[in-house]
């Protein structure tokens, strides 16, 4: 399927990663999709859960939400809770993924989306955590999914708003960051994991067509590498038809996941 | 009933009950089931020196902001939603003067107001740890007692004032919600004074017949004021949907004019229409149906 | 009304001493029925909230709960929410009285529910706090009702399940409890406040007929004794009738307060 | 539905779960809603050297010590209700060995598991300050450390089961609760195994359609068992009654007996009939029915 979007080859990598009978926590935008894209096709019994207080919440197509806390966001959901204790739910260790995006990550998986630029005379105020923090503080297997740019991946992030290793395993530990950790990054132009040892991204497997020279030039940072890189899987059909028809797709055609439910 | 528990006023009456310097708190999140018509009706008022808190903020942000009812905002995300991005002015704003916005992580902001709700100074919490968030808030790390974990205390947060808008509420302020309650619960409970707005007033008896549903108990209630249409343009669950095309108008509105397009929007929506119900009627009988159409596709099961 | 046994003279007389448009959160027994039979006679504005969850509950006559979490104890509340909470908006503030029993309590009321004896070999042990401890830390104006006999008014609690003034105004300050106080001790024989500089057992009333001496002998430690004693009324047939009606009335009954709810 | 999410299973396969020495919770409070089912299941199954943790434990308190099941209990109140008094065995058994009762105030011990239930390893509380129950609990005094305020600091108690009975379940687990949820939210979350019993399991669909009442998600229960009439002859919030004369003949046969009266109310009532369903058999119907009209008049609004 060579006609896939950036975009869409990020959100389908993302969406293979997220196994069945899991809970994830997913991030509005490309990380929601790629959960909504898993449940519907290899992970029926995915739960999702969205910040507003939204769990198990299956997707109109055609109507995604644009905010994880309102109405399309709690269609079809079994249980709409408050904000607080849906985020208690992943300190307590319930969730298995958090699943997010970045404005601006570093080679250690830090993530800012509060300053770009001296903090205190920003050049650039980004909108804050949100959940972001929250979620890479919480769920058990963190995955950050972004665009593959320069920009984005930087040496050093200007303001650590949810942190990766910080500089290392050990800062993280001492951090008190001892419950969970950074698994992986997904892009546009691979799949990033960490380095056990040092805590920095490393590259695992490249987006169809990608060479290990684009994606370093893409990144601002030396980035480490896997002894032996995979290359991803392009596409299925299925898998973009699915993902599309979600985006703009029937709204009320009923998926198959939500016809099974219908009897215990 | 008696008259004492009669807390049934107008919007107007109720905004009285704020006064300049407080501190509030708003309800709902991002543009749902904001206290909309109450946020409006304070920028009437003409209220000043207000610090606005809200855990996910909406472009309330820079109308208070920019028509000088807000010095501070508390919050842990400020944006209009996917779609729209940031708001302009709000950043201006903050570039400006970066104090202005108080950042917390959306829990670290949650758990200020549990900890408020509860009675309790602080309440600990695993987020904010290693994070540059930490050192730019009040909040503290600390250690555990008993296991000597590292962990964030956050200082409570006591609002002056809760503004919270609902889908049902009896003249005594027994309210309750439909749909994700979001941090309402919270925010009623630690505020000092508590603004209820509801879709609409009903009567005890029918509180009584779904009390298991109750969210807000009448005792923490000031003011209970009937407003239909309370978070229009935002949405209401199972109501109405929020009116995406009046947010369209008005990013590109702001994004063409900035603060004079934040102040040209004020004098369209709250000073033109003198009342909340006259914007209502600016908006039209039909695009108000037409979003309660829309609404209940989505809670239809 | 000469007939009124000790348990209804205390009852009426604890349900005197909540006003209208107050919170009591309220003990099963004698405790509920005082705030029960205030709400139907001067306070209808009274909001009654039990330990179970359940928030301005209305008695059915004679189906009054034997326990504060059962349905009987939910009946026409507003609200049911959860144990904690119901607690917690104790603890932030929202009650006005906290109305409990004792089993032993002493000069300064300190009150056991715990053991009898030495608690590491109790002569006897008691069913515990329940949430007697709770409601003596947080609601601002604590009241205790019970029956008047030397073995409950010792000079010294053998364990302090729900402290009282401890062993002062500063004690109770220094130990943390800052935030209200033990305002009045009801009986079948007599009002006792509490004096303010020495944080002891003061009597200020007594139920009709009673002497000075016969509280006096009573009570297992010396009381002090107010400058002007008052004596309290006696119970008015109105009183008398509804608090029966309360314990063995025509349950279909409806009461007036209920009657008015029907209207916004 | 996925087979990964249908945890549909009887109460025998349910009380597989529960290992010797495990410490568990059973939700409701005292007679209401308790999970009577699944206790009298675990006596069946011949636990041992449990502990059993209840806010306020009803008579489940002595069955547990007599038949060996359990060795400690944790609670901050046990007895049968006003009307009984406090079980005459329980105390025997703590009169003779105090440690056996841990005692709490009701809301440290709720805190402890809304502790758990926030993954955090304690939370503040101002009950308990001052008196002895501090000196008899793990719970230490502590400062705030914003306003130097003295608090009591209560540790986090994180059950390896939690027993809970409700109205309702969908196959995966999403639980609804009516009525007081008691501390059953917190029990669950903060659980390391659920078992949930319902009066009746619905579909998801049912759940779906009434989600703002779900209490429980399924993402934290491990078994769902179908068992109406499981907190019988304890009460059902809205569905039947706790049966005070099946309560008079129990405190009636202990109070001559003692312990021995327990022995012969477990052989009669878990070991002769050899099930619940047996249990209910011996029940009969026509009480069962009358526990649900005397419900009916209390819950009609």
């Amino acid at each position: 399927m060579s006609d896939a979007t950036p975009v869409e080859l990020m959100t389908i990598a993302g969406s293979r990663l997220l196994r069945d009978g899991r809970v994830v926590f997913a991030g509005v935008g490309a990380p929601l999709e790629a959960s909504v894209l898993a449940k519907r096709l290899h992970a029926p019994g995915l739960t999702i859960v969205l910040e507003g207080g939204s769990i198990g919440p299956r997707m109109l197509p055609g109507r995604l939400p644009v905010s994880t806390n309102e109405m399309r966001a709690a269609h079809h959901a079994s249980m709409l809770t408050s904000i607080n204790d849906l985020f208690l739910y992943g300190q307590r260790g319930h969730y298995d993924y958090g699943f997010i995006g970045a404005g601006q990550l570093d080679q250690y998986g830090n993530v800012n989306t509060s300053f770009i630029g001296d903090p205190d005379r920003p050049k650039v105020r980004l909108p804050g955590s949100g959940g972001a923090n929250d979620i890479v503080s919480s769920c058990r297997e963190v995955m950050i999914m972004t665009r593959h740019e320069p920009r984005r991946f930087v040496e050093r992030v200007d303001f650590i708003t949810s942190p990766g290793y910080l500089t290392g395993p050990e800062a993280r530990r001492s951090a008190g960051l001892v419950r969970n950790r950074p698994v992986a990054v997904v892009t546009d132009l691979a799949l990033l994991g960490f380095d056990e040892e040092t805590g920095r991204l490393r590259l695992d497997a490249l987006q169809p067509g990608v060479t290990q020279q684009q994606v370093q030039a893409n990144t601002g940072f030396e980035l480490l590498v896997s002894d032996a890189i995979d290359e991803l899987a392009p596409p299925t059909q299925q898998e973009l038809q699915e993902l599309r028809r979600l985006r703009d797709g029937d709204p009320t055609d009923v998926p198959e996941t939500r016809k099974v439910t219908s009897a215990p | 009933m008696t008259d004492a528990t009669d807390k049934r006023m107008s919007l107007a009456e109720a905004s009285a009950l704020v006064r300049d310097g407080d501190t509030l708190v708003a309800g709902g999140c991002c543009y749902s089931r904001t206290p909309w018509a109450m946020l409006l009706e304070l920028l009437r008022a003409e209220r000043r020196d207000l610090t606005l808190a809200r855990n996910l903020m909406c472009y309330e942000s820079e109308l208070f902001l920019a028509s000088g009812a807000a010095t501070k905002l508390v919050a842990s995300w400020v944006g209009i939603g996917l779609k729209w991005g940031i708001p302009k002015v709000f950043r201006e704003y903050v570039e400006r003067d970066p104090a202005i916005y108080e950042e917390w992580s959306h829990l670290s902001f949650g758990l200020r107001l549990l900890a408020g709700s509860m009675g309790m100074p602080f309440l600990p919490t695993a987020s904010m740890l290693g994070s540059d968030l930490l050192e730019r808030t009040p909040a503290v790390e600390m250690r555990c007692p008993f296991t000597d974990q590292k962990l964030v205390a956050v200082p409570a947060l006591v609002p002056d004032v809760a503004l919270i808008h609902v889908q049902r509420a009896d003249p005594a302020g027994n309210a309750q919600i439909d749909g994700p309650v979001y941090m309402d619960v919270e925010f009623a409970r630690a505020a000092e004074t508590v603004i209820v707005t509801a879709e609409e007033i009903v009567s005890p008896d029918e509180i009584v017949r779904t009390a298991d549903r109750t969210a807000i108990p009448g005792f923490v209630v000031d003011a209970v004021v009937e407003v239909p249409f309370g978070s229009y343009p935002h949405e209401c669950h199972g109501r109405y949907e929020a009116d995406f095309d009046h947010f369209d108008a008005y990013a590109e509105l702001v994004e063409r004019d900035g603060v004079e397009g934040v102040q040209a929007y004020l004098r369209e929506n709250v000073d033109g229409p003198g009342s909340f119900a006259g914007f209502l009627d600016k908006v039209g009988a039909t695009r108000l149906l037409e979003q309660t159409r829309r609404a209940r596709e989505l809670v239809a099961a």
